[in-house]
């Protein structure tokens, strides 16, 4: 049954210690600003954190890496112009960081929500990473064994939840998203506005209810300019 | 004459110049080349200026890695909505008849093949199409690979926009490469400043020269090269 | 005394019943122990009618595997809907807060353990939990299983409801399945006339039987059963 | 580019002997009526077909299969009270049959499209439908090695089409519609609407343009009460 939240701070209450947390975004879109605030405020450590990056500037991921908060990371794109607290961190030996290929790691998302033990994928066949994993040709094609990423938690952001918890998105904010609620055991979503059931066309429904644990409402979500963040 | 007849005309001219091509003449020859219809994906960089030369007419529908299908031009002023940006993080706009997705819907699209063609930059390409554009090799550099991976393996034609030497005057286009690779005899076509390469089974076809004659080339380049037939 | 509480005694009253149960009265048990909130898919046939004894305050999901969460009761005349139907082809309704999707996501939620019970016939359960449900094994018989091995592997729990004897009064809860196997050790509970049984790792306990003794059961059983505990 | 065709004869005009034909539908929810008869009509001969089931009735993928057209086919539920063409031609050993658990049916679809060469499921693992397949432990839980079913041609049913090739279906009727698409060459879609680009809204699109070739438009599609077919 869905929790709504009281605030982002009880949303994320329950996340532990050694806990793996998916948090969502490309960029800013769909960052979930206000969840990662209150995981940083609530203290949780030794954290294994799945994204598309490895945080930027001083605010957010990068904040919680800072604090060192986070044991490994995951992701696809690390080191970027603003992604200084990572690389003194990994530097230091002081983060684990795993780099999966943008694809494979959302296709490794989708497999844990759907089941799936592992799959063999063309992408990174013959590169370095995919050194010591095995390696299959079939139908004329290589590819690689991947296995799937699986999450204590997910932070994720959406636009509209209704009171079953089925999730509508905005734009590119999507991306990672649906996946992600799947993924984890405990999905936590922040949304801008909660409307009665029946109030979201069942057509149009991205994320079902299903895939949902805990959602709390942000009333005024911050919103940087993406260029500010290049 | 009509608008898009100079075009033509302009880009016939560009094939046969005596000079070098800059990066946006080479853009609009790289543009010329795209089928009318086609799915396309440009990488972050050089090949993003090739947006710039597809007119209407063409029917070309830029995908956007990170959710979207019928990604306009780069937004401006009012336009910018943080919830829409591209795969490099610019604030875009919609086109009539555009998609959302999310991340594995996205990357499902490029690794099966539904892409026509993409267009990356690239550190290396050797003579079998195996490209290198993510790592320089050095043992101290972060790894990141983002979505270039999946780029390289998915389209159904990898095309490659690039200076052909380096800074320090070495063919980029080289017998094998030699810094980690992205793909494996991934890359179909090689547009530089001073030349258009075509990978083939047999070898290196060279298509058109800029500035440069086919002996002069062969030099500087020293993989095997053939002039195209006539 | 409201409704819920009268409900609630009339199925306490079943479970000590001193007649074997028929098809509803099972129901009403099955249904009175899934846990409020739960999200369930029924399987066709005997299974269906758990769906008449599910409350609103329960607040159950019902899943059809043909692409549905929040599917209704069958539609009456007019609410008949081609496109609306359940996985056993029967039009039924929407309920507020349902979703549509596709058969590969709806079977991924299935898969990936996102169900907490589903509920399915079946020809012989064993003492591990092996499930026979979709074959009787005749050489001539022409195979079909649908969606039922999805179903036994996916949800967190799997239920059987049976009739406990085969028309020649074998039991069809057996030491080892000799039909082909639906899915191994999937099932954890299974529902009869005569007896509720609960499968767990050291045997077989019986939690309530109906209009039967111990001994009698474990005699036409002949599978070694444990009474619970109390 | 988007062929939107004037006649069913004309969108299955290119399906040729030996192909291999996605059927959407799931009974009569998004089954491709009047693209089903084209096919009939237009005579292709020697096909694999794939769909959710072997033929009901007289009519549509049963007539297919008595006028001998159909070679092999691939199916989760052949066997149903009506099934007697396929029946036939079964019990007479002039058809192939390949029976896949109805998640793994929708997952190879699934897989065709999205570039995975192959993956490991938990259905069917330990069942006669595993037979052959290789199997591995995988984090303490069964899996068996499935591989992509792709096709030459899908035919589906979708509600509207944009001119961009856009589709949103209606309700249940969505099953394989997506997913079919997806994984075959030639997508052929019949639709009961076609809007122009920017007509439906980018949020909602369920298969976006790219996965679709051919989209004809049924003024009055047939409507069989879900009821008659049972």
């Amino acid at each position: 049954m869905l929790n709504i939240a009281d605030s982002c701070a009880q949303a994320v209450a329950e996340i532990h210690d050694g806990a793996t947390v998916m948090i969502g975004g490309f960029g800013v879109a769909g960052q979930p600003v206000e969840l990662i605030d209150a995981l940083i405020e609530h203290g949780a450590t030794g954290l294994t954190v799945v994204n598309n990056n490895a945080g930027n500037g001083d605010v957010g991921l990068a904040r919680l890496i800072q604090l060192g908060r986070v044991r490994k990371i995951i992701c696809s794109f690390p080191r970027q112009s603003d992604s200084w607290h990572f690389d003194a961190k990994y530097r230091a030996g002081e983060i684990e960081l795993e780099v999966v290929p943008q694809g494979n790691l959302a296709e490794r998302i989708r497999a844990a929500g759907a089941g799936i033990g592992g799959f063999f994928t063309p992408t990174g066949y013959g590169t370095p990473l995919a050194e010591g994993k095995e390696a299959r040709e079939i139908d004329g094609r290589h590819y690689i064994l991947e296995h799937p990423i699986k999450a204590d938690f997910s932070l994720t952001k959406a636009h509209i939840a209704d009171k079953a918890g089925n999730l509508v998105y905005r734009k590119t904010a999507r991306n990672f998203g649906p996946i992600m609620a799947a993924a984890a055991t405990t999905s936590i979503v922040q949304v801008a506005e909660v409307v009665e059931r029946g109030q979201l066309d069942p057509e149009v429904v991205v994320t079902p209810g299903i895939y949902v644990d805990t959602v709390v409402r942000i009333d005024a979500p911050a919103q940087t300019d993406p260029r500010e963040e290049l | 004459m009509s608008e898009q007849t100079t075009h033509q005309q302009a880009v016939a001219a560009l094939r046969t110049s005596e000079t070098p091509l800059n990066h946006d003449e080479l853009a609009k020859i790289v543009a010329a080349d795209i089928p009318a219809g086609s799915y396309v994906n440009l990488g972050i960089g050089q090949p993003t200026l090739v947006a710039n030369y597809l007119s209407p007419e063409d029917d070309v529908t830029l995908h956007t890695e990170n959710g979207m299908l019928g990604m306009g031009r780069e937004a401006q002023g009012d336009e910018v909505d943080p919830d829409l940006i591209n795969a490099g993080k610019i604030p875009v706009v919609e086109t009539p008849g555009c998609s959302y997705f999310h991340h594995a819907d996205s990357f499902a699209m490029m690794r099966g093949g539904h892409l026509d063609c993409c267009v990356l930059g690239a550190f290396q390409v050797d003579r079998k199409g195996n490209l290198a554009n993510w790592h320089t090799g050095k043992p101290d550099a972060i790894p990141a690979v983002g979505g270039a991976m999946d780029l390289a393996t998915g389209a159904k034609q990898t095309f490659v926009m690039m200076t052909l030497l380096t800074k320090n005057g070495q063919s980029k286009l080289v017998e094998e490469c030699t810094m980690p690779l992205t793909g494996v005899a991934c890359v179909s076509r090689i547009y530089t400043d001073k030349a258009v390469f075509l990978i083939e089974e047999d070898g290196v076809v060279v298509r058109e020269t800029f500035g440069i004659d086919f002996d002069e080339l062969q030099e500087i380049v020293g993989v095997p090269l053939r002039p195209a037939a006539r």
